[in-house]
């Protein structure tokens, strides 16, 4: 059992305040409707797992907190501040790092490139700064590169790290998708099925690493995925959406045996 | 006479020029997601074809004939030859580049072969004009309107109803894949440059009569012709046509009856009007609106 | 420092640069690409024009000497900019005597400061600007090669007076500076008469069709229709206005003058009757044969066919510069630029070979223009019918 | 003095990748197509190099007449503008093929201001100023558009140019044309042309200093995440439509300037020099030069000064079909254009001569 | 005869060779199953196989060599291919995604098609008249899926078929696949990281490292040896 440290409202110790609250969401296109009311929530440090059936809205909620889509309505709230209607970037300034469920890459950019663009949100030199040089922007860029040699050799990615994303296997890109979404050191961290493309074993490693990052850097982490071997072994709580709507809420082991989830989701064989 | 009405039949009689090239472009853009900038050079050839094949001693529809094939040919021969390897590396830049160096490559070639003085080519029913509700258009006029709206509504219906026109629209969509499926993707494109190259022709040939041919003839036009498809949408066929007439009906109207606009600024209407309705709706009155997931 | 191999440079001999004991060195720059190559002719024949002469021996100049007269000719695309650059080229790196038949009033203008800087003289350019006249008081190098445009317009407004003093009239226009100084100037000609104008519409250069502007014009049921529309613009216009069944009498530009290639192509009928200046004979009317000039010229030109088409206008245009130019050369006093500007604007009822009957030239340096002379022209439907009033400017 | 916008890393403490094994013998095809990372010299090589070719140039206008000055300093303003251009498409992937209409903008803010007595020297800043803000104007409802669309809207926008200019000729005297007065203010003992040489000589320099700066680090790496995935480049946390306004304007002020200079060295402007044919050039510069390089679009911008020159003498008619037919060239057979033959020529020389090579990093 | 045959196979990308010296064969109505881990080439491998990249080496389909054989060709012999990341086009309808999968048949038997596949997959049917770009990744992984048999092939190379797919449609995916084997009696080449349930339904299996393959035997045997356990199944 993971220790999980938890924020406090100031002045009110015991009132336990979540990074992020996901409130009644609704959206649909055009009859569909993707999300139809979940909610949720996600403690800092906490990894959260969000799992259910194809279309479910999984990857539509994921889209709805960083702001790619705009909810018909209900409300997203990340450490107090509502998500809603906030442009993109600032969702991403807010410190909200993700990946793509079918990759969001630069295939032309070298492996380094990809990670080092995720330095854009902690580091600085603008227009004006870089026109003019100022000692600020070496700086940052001497420790945007450092930091990314080190993440990309922690997820076993630096003999890639000079080849262009675009040409390696798809599941190599996937680790190369979480770095860059790393390095931004986020407070909460949006994961889109991360295991796709990877075998057995890999996978194991992948949790391990997930895990490691997580706790070092407190780091809340919300993750999509059909792989149960990997939800099983990170997630601290699991939340399940059927239709748009929350299904089942509880540990792993709880959700996994509950008869609902079985039947909707995991299946009789698995 | 009813100066209103006049204006509004020039005005349909001019946008049906604008929609016969702009019909050229959804082609081309259906066929490889490109516009192609040479259009209005392809159908600048075309009308000098017919116009070669007519002082040939051919009568006027077997020179358009020959022509359309003629150019028909040549559209299949750039997409071979310059689209499909760059279609590959699935860059917008380095289309826009081709197509503009064919643009300017095709027009010295005409000029150099056919010289820079007015050529005539013969209207399809003869000179003159019929009354329409009072207003006068020219017979020629009346040729444009009907061939550009019936080809219009006959490539409308190509692509929705006829299984070579879907499979057009998956190898745009993803060539590997349409081939996985057994989709001769190759052929695909080349039916799609081939009838885009061969409705220039038409469309060059049967505008001639109308502005005169020389080598200059297409550029003015090129502008009102982006501006019918966007605001048709750029890949739907009936909306170029759409397209086209509002173009030519807002030209007339607004240059007749705003001041500021005048007959002088023509242009920068045709400009207001490409951005407004990008910025509105980007995929224009009649195109289909993109999905976009991530 | 370093400076001096410019072309400012004398030779020893007293001689402006361009031009030595065996030759004189033209530099002509034209449109032969881009929108206006139409004009390029201009320069072809003019360098075949020389061609000839230097085959047949060379132009006696008044010292007695035998010169060949070389001429170059480049491309500007009817760009001013480019027209600029390439007439420094032609004065410091050709080292030119002087240059001719260069196409353009933006032209003119762009480069006025330069030739009169360099003293190099700037002659027959292809334009009747107003402006020219304006400039001659400081850049008196240049001169035009085409009619005064209010010399076209005075002319053309008194045949108006005279044929129908109550008319009502209707212009087309370009909406640039060559328009607008077209109509005012038909506005003041007209102001106090018994003619007047009923409506006006202007078109960009760039536009598709004047369709538009003409059904508007017709609206006004007007008299006459003064059509200075250029190009294919003045083919539309008459098509337009057959087609709308609208009777004026069309009064054109002398660019828009050409038989062959603007009024026949505008259909059956709708180039009958109209009336434009006449400043060359019409080389397209084969019943002038016999004519001692037109003869001249349609030998010229058939021998030249391969280079430009023999009935293209800017090919007599370009004939006739070179006919000028070579009374220039001919009759300059010494081998400096400034005589042969001095020659070139003292003409005193001299002919060339295009020149309609009964009209003959005279030039001075008050007036930088070649013609001051004109007749009026009818088109008959397929020729010019010259009229046998001469007006003049002044 | 090799800058390079994108792709290959330029650090020297990044890994070796594992070299591919070497085909033997390649095409001349082969050759040309393939993709070149920057040479990489050492800082002392390449600033030696950078200031050669700064004090060539700066001796050119002394020892030729001003024709070849005047060749030359449009070169030196073409590559002003083309460096300016690759910011935007070959960086930030925003095409635009109106960028005579910025340039014109800075000819007459130039011509204009100047003619109210303002000396045309202080004229520049102003023409990219006003150049800036049209095109951040411009840009924030055309930098939503993408691709084809935005290569279509500027289009239009280059073919409007010049009926506009017509059409405010109150103030830019229409097609007449306006004067602009190119000369050295008073003490200076130079020529026009050679002033206005080495005005355009000290922007340039300035202009190529300023963006290789630009091209490399956040802010480039920034403009290539937009080009090539503006979804994700927002997740990152890029403003990415203030960022592409902001880029679009600042590629105008680029334009706005060397239209400045272009008006005092032409010292007379009018419709005509801002046409189509101007927005096409542009873009070929970058296309041939080298797309998001920074010597490329000097490359660039020379070789579209010569090429028509050279063209036309063989057959005047023959040039637009040479200008045309060479884009396509370039297009097919030296996609990384001039400067990638150029690195690939050299690179071989860089690679046996240690000391051209800056030291590896520790 | 064998459907399908390599022998000697290289491939790669440009300069780059991914693929050494493959051999394999797939006869009529077999299962075949590749294993590997992230990177071995087993992409690659069908990707060859396909067409759709330059192969070395002998490729035989009912004995006659294909090599440089266009991919459509090879689709209107019967082949088929299920490509990973799923390549769906994004701008048709799904009915239209699935017409365009039956290019190599008659317009009238690819009707009666789409409402098996609709049954099969019933989010499919509920969504046919919308466009596929708007499906999640599961539903656009069953779109593809679909689109493969849509043409009836003897021969359908499938690139991870359960990427994206939730636990429960993945086991029905696999009892699919084993029906259609039995109805149609397509063979089928699979290239699966849920490696449990692929060799459930394989009767052979190949597992690919490096490039290479490096064991072959039944579907069985890999069950049944420790190092495969280990790296694949997870026990
Ligand atoms: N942009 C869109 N346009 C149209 N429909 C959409 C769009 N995005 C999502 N949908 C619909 O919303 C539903 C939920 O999709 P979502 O991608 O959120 O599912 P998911 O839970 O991530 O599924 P999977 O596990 O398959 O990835 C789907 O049925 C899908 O068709
Ligand atoms: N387009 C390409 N250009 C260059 N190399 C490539 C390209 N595509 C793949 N490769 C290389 O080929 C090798 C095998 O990749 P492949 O995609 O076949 O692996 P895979 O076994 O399918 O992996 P995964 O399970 O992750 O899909 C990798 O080393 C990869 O870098
Ligand atoms: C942003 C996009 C490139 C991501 C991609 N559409 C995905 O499914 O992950
Ligand atoms: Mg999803
Ligand atoms: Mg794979």
């Amino acid at each position: 059992m993971r220790i999980i440290r938890l924020e406090t409202e100031p002045g009110s110790p015991l009132v336990l305040r979540p990074l992020l609250e996901v409130d009644d969401i609704h959206l649909s296109f055009g009859g569909v409707r993707a999300l139809d009311g979940p909610g949720l929530t996600v403690a800092p440090g906490e990894i959260v797992g969000l799992i259910g059936p194809n279309g479910a809205g999984k990857t539509s909620l994921f889209n709805c907190i960083s702001g790619l889509y705009a909810p018909d309505s209900g409300s997203i709230r990340f450490a107090g501040e509502e998500l809603v209607g906030m442009p993109r970037h600032r969702i991403a300034r807010l410190g909200i790092g993700r990946t793509f469920q079918n990759l969001g890459l630069i295939p032309r950019l070298p492996v380094l490139h990809n990670v080092l663009a995720g330095t854009y949100r902690t580091t600085r030199g603008g227009f004006w700064a870089t026109a003019l040089a100022l000692p600020q922007v070496a700086r940052d860029e001497e420790r945007a590169t450092s930091d990314a040699l080190k993440l990309l050799h922690s997820l076993d990615l630096l003999d890639v790290a000079l080849e262009p994303v675009g040409t390696l296997p798809f599941g190599t890109q996937k680790r190369v998708e979480l770095a860059r979404a790393l390095i931004g050191e986020p407070r909460l961290l949006l994961v889109d099925e991360p295991a796709n493309g990877l075998v057995h074993s890999e996978v194991m490693e992948l949790a391990d690493t997930i895990r490691r990052l997580a706790g070092e850097r407190n780091m809340a982490v919300l993750v999509v995925e059909h792989h149960m071997g990997l939800v099983r072994s990170i997630c601290d709580r699991v939340v399940v959406l059927d239709f748009g709507k929350l299904l089942a809420e509880g540990r792993p082991r709880e959700v996994a045996n509950d008869p609902r989830v079985v039947e909707a989701y995991l299946g009789t064989a698995a | 006479m009813d100066l209103l009405l006049q204006q509004l039949v020039d005005g349909v009689a001019a946008g049906a020029i604008y929609g016969a090239l702009a019909l050229a472009l959804v082609l081309v853009y259906r066929a490889s997601h490109t516009i192609n900038f040479a259009q209005g050079e392809m159908a600048l050839l075309g009308a000098y074809l017919s116009w070669q094949f007519v002082a040939f001693g051919l009568p006027l529809l077997a020179a358009l004939a020959v022509s359309v094939l003629a150019c028909a040919v040549l559209g299949m021969g750039i997409e071979r030859v310059l689209i499909r390897p760059l279609a590959k590396r699935n860059q917008h830049l380095p289309m826009i580049i081709t197509t503009l160096g064919l643009m300017i490559a095709l027009n010295a070639v005409i000029a150099w072969v056919w010289g820079h003085q007015t050529r005539e080519v013969p209207p399809v029913l003869g000179q003159g004009a019929v009354e329409v509700a009072g207003a006068a258009l020219s017979r020629q006029d009346l040729v444009i309107i009907a061939t550009v709206l019936g080809g219009a509504i006959a490539l409308a219906a190509f692509f929705r109803f006829t299984r070579t026109g879907l499979f057009m629209r998956a190898t745009v969509g993803d060539t590997e894949s349409a081939r996985l499926s057994g989709v001769r993707t190759g052929r695909m494109l080349s039916v799609g440059w081939g009838l885009a190259g061969g409705i220039g022709a038409i469309a060059g040939t049967l505008i001639a009569p109308e502005l005169f041919l020389q080598p200059g003839m297409m550029a003015p036009v090129l502008i009102y012709a982006f501006a019918a498809a966007t605001l048709g949408g750029l890949d739907s066929p009936l909306g170029a046509i759409v397209g086209g007439i509002i173009v030519g009906l807002a030209e007339n109207i607004a240059g007749t009856y705003v001041p500021w606009i005048g007959s002088e600024f023509k242009q920068g209407l045709a400009l207001a009007i490409i951005l407004v309705v990008l910025l509105l709706r980007p995929a224009g009155l009649f195109g289909s609106r993109k999905v976009v997931r991530v | 420092a370093g400076r001096e191999s410019g072309g400012t440079t004398t030779d020893a001999a007293d001689c402006d640069p361009g031009f030595t004991e065996t030759e004189v060195r033209i530099g002509v720059s034209v449109p032969m690409s881009g929108p206006a190559a139409a004009y390029g002719p201009i320069g072809t024949a003019i360098e075949a024009y020389f061609d000839d002469v230097n085959e047949a021996g060379g132009l006696e100049f008044s010292d007695g000497v035998t010169r060949d007269v070389v001429v170059t000719v480049m491309d500007d695309g009817y760009d001013p900019a480019k027209t600029a650059v390439n007439v420094r080229q032609l004065v410091e790196q050709d080292e030119v005597f002087a240059l001719a038949g260069v196409l353009g009033t933006g032209a003119a203008i762009a480069t006025s400061e330069y030739v009169t800087e360099e003293g190099v003289p700037y002659l027959y350019a292809g334009t009747g600007s107003d402006a020219i006249l304006a400039l001659s008081a400081t850049s008196p190098y240049t001169t035009g090669f085409m009619p005064q445009y209010d010399f076209e317009v005075k002319t053309l407004s008194e045949y108006i007076l005279a044929n129908d003093p109550d008319a009502t009239v209707a212009i087309l226009y370009q909406n640039d500076e060559f328009g607008e100084s077209i109509r005012a100037n038909f506005e003041a000609r007209f102001e106090g008469t018994g003619v007047e104008i009923v409506a006006e519409e202007s078109y960009e250069v760039a536009s598709g069709t004047v369709d538009s502007q003409v059904t508007n014009l017709a609206d006004s049921g007007a008299d006459w229709f003064l059509d200075w529309a250029v190009g294919t613009f003045a083919t539309q216009s008459l098509k337009k206005k057959a087609e709308l069944g609208w009777d004026a009498t069309t009064v054109i530009n002398a660019p828009a003058a050409d038989a062959t290639f603007f009024l026949i192509p505008a259909g059956e009928g709708a180039s009958d009757g109209v009336v434009s200046i006449a400043y060359a004979k019409d080389i397209t009317d084969a019943s002038l044969a016999g004519d001692a000039g037109w003869d001249a010229y349609a030998a010229f030109a058939e021998a030249h066919s391969d280079a430009f088409d023999p009935r293209s206008v800017p090919a007599a245009a370009g004939y006739s510069t070179a006919q000028l130019l070579e009374i220039s050369l001919a009759n300059m006093d010494g081998c400096t630029r400034d005589a042969l500007l001095e020659s070139a604007t003292s003409f005193d009822g001299e002919t060339i070979d295009l020149l309609p009957n009964d009209v003959t030239i005279s030039t001075s340096p008050e007036y930088p223009y070649v013609f001051s002379e004109l007749k009026v022209q009818v088109f008959n439907g397929a020729n010019w019918e010259l009229q046998d009033e001469v007006f003049t400017q002044q | 003095m090799t800058t390079q916008l994108d792709e290959q890393t330029e650090r020297a403490d990044a890994p070796e990748p594992a070299a591919p094994p070497r085909a033997p013998r390649i095409t001349p095809v082969e050759w040309l197509r393939t993709p070149r990372p920057p040479l990489r010299l050492s800082r002392p090589v390449s600033l030696a190099l950078g200031a050669a070719g700064v004090v060539a140039l700066a001796i050119v206008p002394f020892v030729n007449p001003s024709w070849i000055n005047l060749h030359v300093a449009l070169v030196l303003i073409f590559a002003i503008v083309a460096m300016g251009l690759n910011l935007l498409v070959g960086m930030g992937g925003q095409v635009s093929l109106g960028h005579a209409a910025f340039f014109a903008v800075g000819a007459y803010t130039t011509a204009v201001v100047g003619a109210a007595g303002v000396p045309a020297v202080a004229t520049l800043p102003l023409a990219g100023a006003v150049a800036f803000a049209i095109g951040w104007l411009f840009g924030i409802p055309a930098l939503r558009l993408q691709g084809l669309q935005l290569g279509l809207v500027t289009l239009a926008l280059a073919l409007v140019t010049p009926p506009a200019i017509r059409q405010l000729d109150e103030i830019t005297r229409g097609s007449r044309g306006i004067g602009i007065d190119g000369d050295p203010p008073a003490g200076v003992p130079l020529d026009q042309d050679q002033w206005v040489y080495l005005l355009a000589l000290l922007v340039f320099v300035l202009a190529w200093v300023v963006t290789a700066r630009m091209a490399r680090g956040r802010i480039g790496r920034a403009f290539v995440a937009i080009r090539d995935a503006e979804l994700v480049a927002e997740t990152l946390g890029v403003a990415v439509q203030r960022t592409k306004v902001r880029l679009f304007a600042t590629s105008a002020a680029y334009a706005g300037v060397g239209g400045g200079l272009y008006a005092m060295l032409l010292e007379f402007i009018g419709p005509e020099n801002f046409g189509l044919t101007l927005s096409i050039s542009f873009i070929t510069m970058i296309v041939v030069g080298g797309i998001a390089t920074v010597p490329g679009a000097v490359l660039g911008a020379a070789f579209v000064q010569a090429v028509p020159a050279i063209a036309g003498e063989i057959d005047p008619a023959a040039a637009g079909f040479t200008y045309g037919v060479v884009l396509l060239l370039f297009v097919f057979f030296v996609p990384f254009g001039l400067i990638g033959v150029i690195r690939g020529a050299l690179a071989p020389l860089v690679d046996r001569v240690p000391w051209l090579r800056p030291r590896r990093l520790r | 005869m064998s459907l399908l045959e390599a022998r000697g196979l290289s491939a790669g990308y440009g300069q780059i060779t991914v693929l050494h010296d493959v051999s394999l064969r797939v006869d009529p109505g077999e299962i075949v199953v590749v294993l590997g881990s992230n990177g071995a080439g087993k992409t690659t491998l069908l990707r060859a196989l396909s067409g759709l990249i330059h192969v070395r080496g002998e490729l035989e389909v009912d004995g006659t060599s294909v090599i440089g054989t266009g991919t459509h060709r090879l689709a209107a012999l019967g082949m088929a291919h299920v490509p990973q990341g799923r390549g769906t086009f994004g701008d048709l309808t799904v009915e239209e995604n699935l017409l365009v999968g039956a290019a190599t048949r008659p317009r009238r038997e690819a009707r009666t098609d789409l409402d098996r596949w609709y049954a099969r997959f019933p989010r499919l049917g509920e969504r046919r008249h919308r466009h596929a770009a708007g499906l999640s990744g599961g539903e656009q992984q069953m779109l593809a899926i679909a689109r493969g048999f849509m043409s009836r092939p003897r021969l359908v190379l499938l690139d991870e078929p359960s990427l994206g797919l939730a636990p429960a449609i993945t086991t029905e995916l696999f009892g699919t696949l084993a029906e259609l084997h039995e109805e149609s009696g397509a063979a089928m080449l699979i290239v699966e990281q849920n490696a449990e349930l692929a060799l459930r339904i394989g009767e052979r299996a190949l597992l690919l490292e490096h490039g290479r393959i490096v064991q072959r035997g039944t579907a069985d045997e890999f069950r049944s040896s420790d190092d495969i356990r280990r790296a694949y199944l997870g026990v």
